[in-house]
């Protein structure tokens, strides 16, 4: 908050840096996963394609205000995480806005977006898309558990609720990540992070085969623009803070992208070897095996 | 002066003389019987006024012209002054309340009301042992006679009942009274107790003590021996009925005071507890009661052995001049006149099933009488049942006799429950009609006897330890706007409800900038709310009296309670609270049984809180300050833990919820809004208050605060849970109200400094997202007409302004930055993170995720999705709700921007308490753990999405607007849009994973509880079976016992 | 059955606690307390021979003339009970057997007889055994043989009631004037004490007496009365 | 002294017996008779006991009129006729 | 003495025993009327001094010596009052019940059993 425009300048350069790279990411995943089906798949910069792509359609209907904000409220919660991060330690233009606030804030700053293309999509007035929000809504109280438990598990051994401090504590190798230093909360955060990035077998709420129309078919245009774009802020985003939170963070370009990469994959992995979830499974199994995990790593400081 | 030896001789002579007119001078009689009972009312209150004004001595009267013990003596003091005042009075109106009756009966009904009054007027002046058994005769007889007076089967054969058991009661009070005279050599009263300390026979005087307790206990009506009392008020003629249970019970039970000094204190012991078993089993076995006066015996017997009870222990204590005019007068002239008045209104109405006496209604002046008796009956303030009771509380605790106060309370809620239930079913108007049997004379007489009770009531509230000096205009206030509303019934309720805001803003005005502390957020708080939300309330069309000065008690009630001094101060406000809240929420519609869910449930909780006030009370000798909570003592945490539980039930903590949802739900629409907005606070501020005074103790190992944290977090999440599987939107709220509130109770039972300033912050957010919350839906169910979320859908179009606030409300209260929900979160895990409570704070995390569930599902369910039908004309709601709602939004929208203004002084007011906890860096707070820029992140956010909203503007400036019922399945169109909004059961999934942690324990729990009191009390009332001769049984039984309880032989 | 016995446990238990008082009753040797009192000053403060008398006509008065009220009030409690409602016509029964002549001449030799022995047992109550309520009881056994011989027999209510009503009355007011001439209410000297030992002694004692006995006579007339009418 | 007590408890054997059989005896009138013969055996007591006052009291009110008054009552509650009301 | 007073209790039990078992009303009263007549035998008892005389002062009782010579009059005076008292209730209690038989038709108590629980 030294010179407010440098402030800005940076979060434009690290946002558009993001922003990019949360693009062509998504390419590769489009990609790796064409690959495990035995298929040749899109080019790694589909995703580019399909952002200009819909950008020049030009029918756009819009069901009412709350219908058209959906997107806006969906792409602010998207760069407004980003944007209350650090993204790199130590690297003064990768702070962004992480002066707003501490883990809380970026933790509860998800459901903003979540929430504002929650009502917009509810507008429709399609009965599926309130379906799929149910579906995405009621997953996400349930991944949230382990992983609030295990970001609570990290603030107790930290002492501290500062994403900085965190990753700071865990500079100088390895040892000092909190993967290693404390396995158990990682465990529990990283069960989350699965359910977190709606990839399968938790990704029943986007399923496309049950659901054909849902908000992305409602919403045309500009709409799917921000919400494709704003898939690339928000993924990255999220990968980033597991990063920082789990797996020491990282201090340059490189690192970031390998570690964000590592992690990404992982999930994708996963998804693609498991079969779908049904909600009420999934749940069950988020308040089981992640819960008592997170309550484990909570109860080691709590004794 | 005259000499009170007249009153008798006037009675008796007229009594005499008035057969003569039967047949000649028929027109003379009647005048002549009201000339003599004036007569005696008139000499009983220029004693009255002697003793009460002048302060005069007690005067003795000797007959026979020789002195006692050689002759009958009589005394009048104080007491027998007054209380021959009130039986004179009333006996005079139940003369008249029986003037059809009597003019049927011809002049020998005279002479039988002439003779009762006789005889109670003895009772009450003679201290003569042989004497009070000859007017205890002349009482009985005439009462007999008067019972079967009617000669109904019904009213002979419970007056046969009663006479057998008299003939019982007065063989063994001659027994006693022989034995005790053979011993003592005298039939004075005063002798007697005198000479019986030096007796040496100890054995066989305590055989004759004992034999003339028996007498008084089965003529006092006392359990068991009781069940022919209970058949005489129920078979006999309400009129009577009356006089019985009152000036007949008061004289009896005053000859049974005069008598308790001769026995010894092991005996009097046995008195004691006779009578409180008595009062408990009465109020017990009453509950099962359906027949009005059969119900009013029960109450009745149960409220004498009360009194008989708290006399004998007077006596042992030795305290008996302190201890009858503070206590036992109260409780006597409570039961006294509430009594005789609800016999005499069961007299005016037809029915004798208290079901039926729904349409009482029709005569609001009854009505609001009867009411007023229930209340005062079952011992709400300001009546002088309250003061009776809360001193009797005091006094026993400070005896350490704390069994008792749990037994006391036990009967008294008991009580309560069967009279608040009747006095709920008159409070709906039902189909029954033409019940009342309308007599001006009966009229006149209740009257009477109701002016004389609220003298009463007045001089117990104006002495009853109120420290006037020191805030005791808050406790005025109240009364002063309920009443004063309540009399002005001809101006437009528009014009109330101005005068009521009015009222508010001028006392805020002068009264705010006076405070500080934490009580000054809960004033503001309350008088904000109070003048905002009552500007809803201006919507109402219905012309109903009670609304305003309902509201402006329970809103003045709320402040005196906040400005409350000490315990009594503070218990006094709450029972107005709970009182008033009770009949607000009783006016909506269908609400009866959630109502009396609710006020049970608070009286229970009142209750204990009382019980806990009585284990603390005797640390400090005979403060009642908050600050004898200061003082450790040897029930400190017993204590804690009661006074909490009467605040946890107030704020609906899980196990004790059961009132919440239903009550919201079935009050009315705006009235709704106070509860959850201003009502809920209360139970935060008992706990303020608490913790302040007495920390948080440990009960041994047990840490309680560290108990409270998790009864606060239980709570916040099964409340949520519970709020996402309703249908009905205030029910939602309901359960989405008792979830943050056990938010507050968990930021308070963190005990630092962080944490109260979170709970703070909730508190004043909450109360904010409530009110704005409620009053909108309130303003969708005024259109709408139903409150069932999936009926509704798609009134985005038709109530964007609702929408709006329904929206702001709902991202404040999940928490969800940037608005002030986030704030509240915050604060509150960086408090419970320093405080090292990890799984408390994992479990408030979920709950508050689980939150967003029902957010979504209220504003989705009413106002997005598919519109139906039959709501396609329906407007915007009206100016009255959106007004207040747009001002708690921008209040929301400040404190948001700028948390500081807030914070800042919540951290003042904690401060002294706790010391600093938070620091700041221009806009940012800085706790021990992280830190939070709210100008920061609202700016950010703002321009985000304000640059984004203008990107897409210019993007797209063309949209093709299409109606919402423009979707499309497979190409093809759905008919009817009905099918089309998916609302109902919304979480069923969830429901099938998450549903186990709502199953309906409490509920099954709270259940069984009622069911086995019921049960209980059926099945007691059982040993009275009708049959005179198991009276007989009983009554011999009885003997018995007290014999093998008093001697204590083999 | 079942009853017997819990009737008998029950009593069982009462004879115990009789037995128990029974046990500790001694019995008295001397009169004590205000009995020995009585026995010393009662003559001489009241001039009534019969002590008795004394205790319950002046000592004790207040209770007599609550006993009188409670009479009173059964008589007239009963009048109220046994009341005949408006327009009943009473069924006179034609058979009903009428007494011989013997007994009807022996009744009417009998009754100023006897009535003339109650009058005497209340106007001797302060010396004899006796008084008021023993000579009412007499008198009203007068009226009682009237009724037996007679079944027919209707008793002048005018004249009773005049007589009970008045004699009430005027107790009431000679107890008043007890305060007014004397010591207090029911006092007996307001007359003079006379001649102890005399019939006209004792101050008011005799004419309260009489009163007394007047009154019960007539409410025991009129309870029998009532009791028996109509049948 | 002998002989008092001796009468003492034959006249109380009398009394027992005779209100033993005034509650059994199925014959009311038979049964009011029998307390009667109680009260009477009691006056005597009385007069034994020097309380002449008591004795002639029992004897007139408890003895007589009382069980005058219930032989009365006995009458009245065999008439089949009845009050119509 | 004992003698008196165990007749009294013993008349008073006897009473009870009558109420207690005999369900005809008139029986009931009969009981509570022997249950009286024992308590005013106990009453006397209790005033009875052996070898005294009646209280009634003439030429065998001088007043001087009245003291030493007579029972006690103060439970004479009593009893008097009660059995008066007795009577007058059983004759009320009688007149209930010819009321009630006059509704029902019956003695028997358990008859009337409208008014419970």
């Amino acid at each position: 908050m030294e010179n407010f425009w440098t402030t800005l300048l940076y979060a434009f350069i690290s946002m558009f840096i993001i922003f990019n790279y949360g693009m062509v990411l998504g390419g590769v995943v489009y990609k790796i996963i064409a690959r495990v089906h035995g298929r040749f798949g899109p080019p790694v910069w589909q995703p580019y394609i399909n952002l200009v792509k819909v950008m020049g359609v030009r029918t756009a209907i819009s069901h009412g205000i709350m219908f058209w904000l959906g997107p806006v409220f969906r792409f602010t919660g998207g760069i407004g995480l980003f944007l209350f991060m650090p993204v790199l330690f130590g690297v003064p233009w990768m702070q962004n806005f992480s002066f707003s606030g501490d883990l809380l804030l970026v933790i509860y700053f998800i459901f903003f977006g979540q929430l504002g293309m929650a009502l917009g999509a509810a507008e429709s007035g399609h009965p599926y898309s309130p379906m799929g929000i149910m579906r995405g809504l009621s997953q996400v109280t349930a991944s949230e558990v382990p992983f609030a438990l295990a970001v609570i598990a990290l603030a107790a051994q930290h002492g501290t609720l500062s994403i900085t401090e965190i990753v700071a504590a865990q500079q100088g190798g390895i040892a000092n990540w909190n993967i290693v230093t404390n396995p158990v909360a990682t465990l529990a955060g990283m069960m989350a992070f699965l359910g977190m990035m709606m990839h399968a077998p938790f990704n029943l709420h986007i399923a496309p085969q049950e659901i054909p129309i849902g908000p992305p078919t409602e919403y045309q245009s500009n709409f799917l623009s921000y919400m494709q774009a704003n898939r690339a802020f928000f993924a990255s985003a999220k990968l980033i803070l597991f990063m920082n939170l789990f797996f020491g963070g990282a201090t340059n370009i490189p690192v970031l992208v390998g570690k964000t990469f590592s992690l990404y994959m992982i999930t994708v992995f996963i998804g693609v070897v498991n079969p779908r979830f049904t909600l009420e499974n999934s749940i069950r199994w988020f308040i089981r095996i992640p819960t008592v995990t997170g309550i484990i790593a909570v109860l080691i400081y709590t004794f | 002066m005259v000499n009170p030896i007249y009153i008798i001789a006037v009675l008796l002579g007229i009594g005499f003389i008035l057969p003569l007119t039967e047949k000649k001078l028929s027109k003379l009689g009647p005048w002549v019987f009201y000339a003599g009972m004036i007569f005696t009312a008139l000499v009983s209150y220029q004693w009255f006024r002697f003793f009460i004004v002048s302060g005069g001595e007690t005067y003795h009267i000797f007959t026979a012209g020789v002195k006692p013990p050689l002759s009958i003596n009589l005394q009048i003091g104080l007491f027998e002054s007054v209380l021959l005042f009130v039986t004179n009075l009333t006996g005079l109106a139940g003369a008249v309340y029986m003037t059809k009756q009597i003019s049927e009966t011809g002049v020998r009904a005279m002479v039988l009301l002439l003779l009762l009054l006789l005889g109670l007027n003895g009772l009450i002046l003679t201290r003569d042992i042989f004497n009070l058994f000859v007017f205890m005769e002349i009482t009985a007889i005439s009462t007999y006679s008067l019972i079967g007076m009617d000669v109904k089967s019904r009213s002979l054969s419970a007056g046969f009942k009663y006479m057998t058991a008299g003939g019982l009661a007065s063989a063994f009070l001659l027994l006693g009274i022989i034995i005790v005279y053979s011993l003592t050599g005298t039939l004075n009263l005063d002798g007697m107790i005198r000479s019986a300390e030096g007796i040496k026979n100890v054995k066989l005087l305590s055989i004759g003590s004992m034999m003339i307790l028996f007498s008084f206990i089965i003529e006092a009506k006392q359990f068991p021996a009781n069940g022919w009392a209970l058949d005489v008020y129920e078979g006999t003629k309400p009129g009577v009925a009356g006089l019985i249970s009152g000036i007949g019970t008061t004289a009896v039970f005053f000859g049974f005071y005069k008598i308790m000094p001769l026995f010894t204190n092991e005996t009097l012991k046995i008195v004691m507890w006779a009578g409180l078993i008595t009062f408990f089993f009465s109020n017990l076995m009453g509950m099962k009661q359906e027949n009005v006066k059969r119900m009013l015996g029960y109450s009745s017997v149960a409220q004498t052995g009360l009194v008989i009870s708290v006399s004998a222990w007077s006596f042992m204590l030795g305290n008996d001049k302190l201890i009858f005019p503070m206590i036992v007068l109260p409780l006597l002239f409570n039961h006294f006149f509430t009594k005789t008045g609800l016999f005499w209104i069961a007299g005016l109405v037809k029915k004798d099933t208290t079901g039926l006496w729904g349409s009482i209604t029709e005569n609001k002046i009854l009505h609001g009488i009867f009411i007023i008796l229930i209340l005062a009956l079952s011992g709400f303030p300001p009546f002088p049942g309250f003061w009776g009771k809360w001193n009797l509380v005091l006094a026993m605790s400070l005896d350490s006799n704390f069994f008792y106060i749990w037994v006391l309370l036990a009967g008294s809620l008991f009580e309560a429950a069967y009279l608040l239930k009747w006095a709920g079913i008159t409070l709906k108007k039902d189909k029954s009609k033409d019940i009342l049997e309308y007599n001006s004379y009966k009229m006149l007489a209740l009257q009477i006897v109701v002016l004389i009770f609220f003298a009463v009531t007045v001089y117990y509230f104006m002495t009853g330890n109120f420290d006037h000096t020191n805030g005791g205009l808050h406790f005025y206030l109240p009364f002063a706007l309920g009443t004063g509303l309540l009399l002005l019934p001809f101006i437009p309720e528009k014009l109330k409800g101005m005068i009521s805001m009015s009222v508010i803003a001028v006392y805020a005005f002068y009264f705010l900038p006076d405070q500080n502390g934490i009580g000054r957020f809960f004033n503001a708080m309350f008088l904000s709310g109070g003048f905002f939300l009552t500007f809803a309330t201006l919507n109402r069309k219905d012309r109903s009296r009670s609304f305003y000065p309902l509201l402006m008690l329970m809103l003045g009630s709320l402040i005196a309670l906040v400005n409350s001094d000490n315990i009594l101060h503070f218990f006094f406000s709450w029972e107005i609270m709970t009182l008033s809240s009770y009949f607000l929420i009783h006016r909506g519609k269908g609400s009866a049984e959630e109502s009396f869910r609710y006020v049970m449930f608070s009286l229970a909780g009142a209750f204990l809180m009382l019980l806990g006030f009585a284990y603390s009370f005797p640390n400090l000798n005979g403060q009642m300050s908050f600050g004898i909570f200061a003082v450790p003592g040897q029930f400190t945490s017993l204590s804690f833990i009661l006074i909490s539980i009467g605040f946890l039930v107030k704020s609906a903590a899980l196990g004790l919820h059961l009132w919440i949802a239903g009550s919201y739900a079935k009050a009315e629409d705006d009235t709704s809004a106070f509860l959850s907005a201003l009502l809920s606070k209360a139970g935060i501020f008992g706990f303020v208050m608490l913790l302040l005074a007495m920390g948080a103790p440990s009960a041994g190992k047990f840490d309680l605060a560290y108990i409270l944290s998790w009864i606060g977090a239980l709570t916040a999440l099964i409340g949520t849970m519970m709020a996402i599987y309703e249908e009905d939107a205030k029910r939602l709220l309901a359960y989405s109200s008792m979830g943050q509130v056990g938010y507050i109770i968990l930021g308070l039972a963190i005990m630092s400094g962080l944490g109260w300033t979170a709970a703070l912050f909730q508190m004043v957010n909450h109360f904010l997202i409530k009110g704005i919350l409620f009053l909108a839906i309130a303003g969708v169910i005024y259109r709408t007409g139903t409150s069932e979320m999936y009926k509704m859908g798609g009134l985005i179009k038709k109530m964007p302004w609702s929408f709006t606030a329904v929206m702001f409300g709902i991202i404040a209260i999940s928490g969800v930055p940037p608005l002030t929900g986030f704030g509240a979160k915050w604060l509150m895990y960086e408090a419970l993170i320093e405080k090292g409570w990890y799984l408390q704070t994992g479990m408030a995390f979920f709950a508050s995720t689980v939150a967003f569930l029902y957010c979504f599902r209220l504003i989705h369910a009413i106002f997005l999705g598919q519109p139906k039908t039959e709501f396609r004309n329906v407007k915007e709601a009206p100016a009255w709700f959106l007004i207040p709602q747009y001002v708690f939004i921008m209040a929301i929208f400040f404190f948001s921007i700028f948390p500081r203004v807030l914070i800042d002084r919540i951290s003042a007011a904690v401060e002294p308490f706790f010391g600093k906890s938070l620091t700041w860096d221009g806009n940012t707070v800085i706790s021990s753990l992280g830190y939070w820029n709210a100008t920061a992140v609202m700016t950010i956010v703002g321009v985000v999405f304000v640059v984004l909203a203008i990107g897409l503007f210019i993007k797209l400036p063309k949209v093709q607007k299409v109606k919402q019922f423009n979707i499309v399945f497979a190409a093809e169109r759905p008919e009817t849009p009905e099918l089309t909004h998916f609302a109902y059961e919304f979480f069923r999934p969830y429901r099938r994973a998450m549903g186990w942690m709502v199953r309906p324990y409490a509920t099954r729990f709270w259940r069984s509880v009622t069911e086995s009191a019921y049960t209980v009390s059926d099945a007691l009332r059982k040993i009275y079976t009708g049959n005179g001769q198991t009276y007989i049984f009983h009554i011999l039984l009885v003997l018995v016992i007290l014999f093998y309880i008093s001697t204590g032989v083999k | 059955m079942i009853k017997r016995l819990f009737s008998f446990v029950l009593l069982t238990g009462l004879g115990f606690v009789f037995y128990y008082a029974l046990t500790n009753i001694t019995a008295s040797r001397e009169l004590t307390g205000v009995s020995a009192e009585y026995a010393e000053r009662g003559a001489a403060e009241l001039g009534a021979a019969n002590l008795v008398t004394a205790i319950v006509v002046t000592y004790r008065g207040l209770d007599t003339l609550g006993e009188v009220s409670v009479l009173f009030l059964a008589a007239t409690g009963i009048a109220v009970l046994l009341r005949r409602k408006k327009g009943y016509v009473q069924a006179r029964s034609e058979d009903k057997r009428g007494s011989s002549e013997i007994l009807k001449t022996g009744t009417d030799f009998l009754v100023p007889i006897i009535v003339m022995f109650g009058v005497y047992i209340f106007m001797n109550g302060h010396l004899t055994p006796g008084g008021g309520f023993q000579g009412g009881a007499v008198v009203a056994s007068a009226v009682m043989l009237q009724f037996l011989s007679n079944p027919s027999y209707r008793l002048n209510h005018t004249v009773f009631g005049f007589i009970e009503s008045m004699s009430g009355f005027f107790y009431v007011s000679i107890g008043i004037l007890g305060i007014v001439l004397a010591g207090g209410f029911l006092d007996n000297r307001i007359l003079p004490l006379g001649n102890f030992g005399s019939i006209l002694s004792a101050g008011a004692i005799p004419v309260i007496y009489t009163l007394i006995g007047l009154k019960v006579g007539t409410e025991l007339a009129g309870i029998l009365d009532n009791m028996r009418r109509d049948a | 002294m002998e002989l008092q007590q001796g009468i003492f408890i034959l006249m109380g054997v009398a009394m027992i017996v005779s209100s033993i059989v005034a509650m059994y005896v199925k014959d009311l009138v038979s049964s009011v008779i029998a307390v009667g013969v109680v009260s009477l055996f009691a006056s005597i007591l009385y007069l034994i006991l020097q309380a002449p006052d008591v004795a002639m009291t029992e004897a007139a009110i408890g003895a007589g009129l009382s069980t005058l008054i219930f032989l009365y009552a006995l009458k009245r509650t065999r008439d089949t006729e009845e009050e119509n009301d | 003495m004992n003698i008196i007073f165990l007749i009294g209790f013993a008349l008073m039990i006897t009473g009870f025993w009558g109420m207690l078992t005999q369900k005809n009303m008139i029986k009931i009263i009969l009981g509570l009327a022997i249950v009286e007549t024992g308590v005013q035998l106990i009453m006397v008892a209790f005033g009875f001094i052996e070898g005294r005389t009646a209280p009634i002062l003439d030429s065998a009782v001088p007043v001087k010596k009245a003291v030493e010579m007579i029972v006690d009059p103060v439970p004479q005076a009593l009893v008097l009052t009660a059995i008066v008292i007795g009577v007058a209730v059983n004759a009320l209690a009688l007149t209930f019940i010819i009321k009630m038989y006059q509704k029902k038709k019956s003695l028997n108590i358990t008859e009337y059993r409208d008014l419970k629980w």
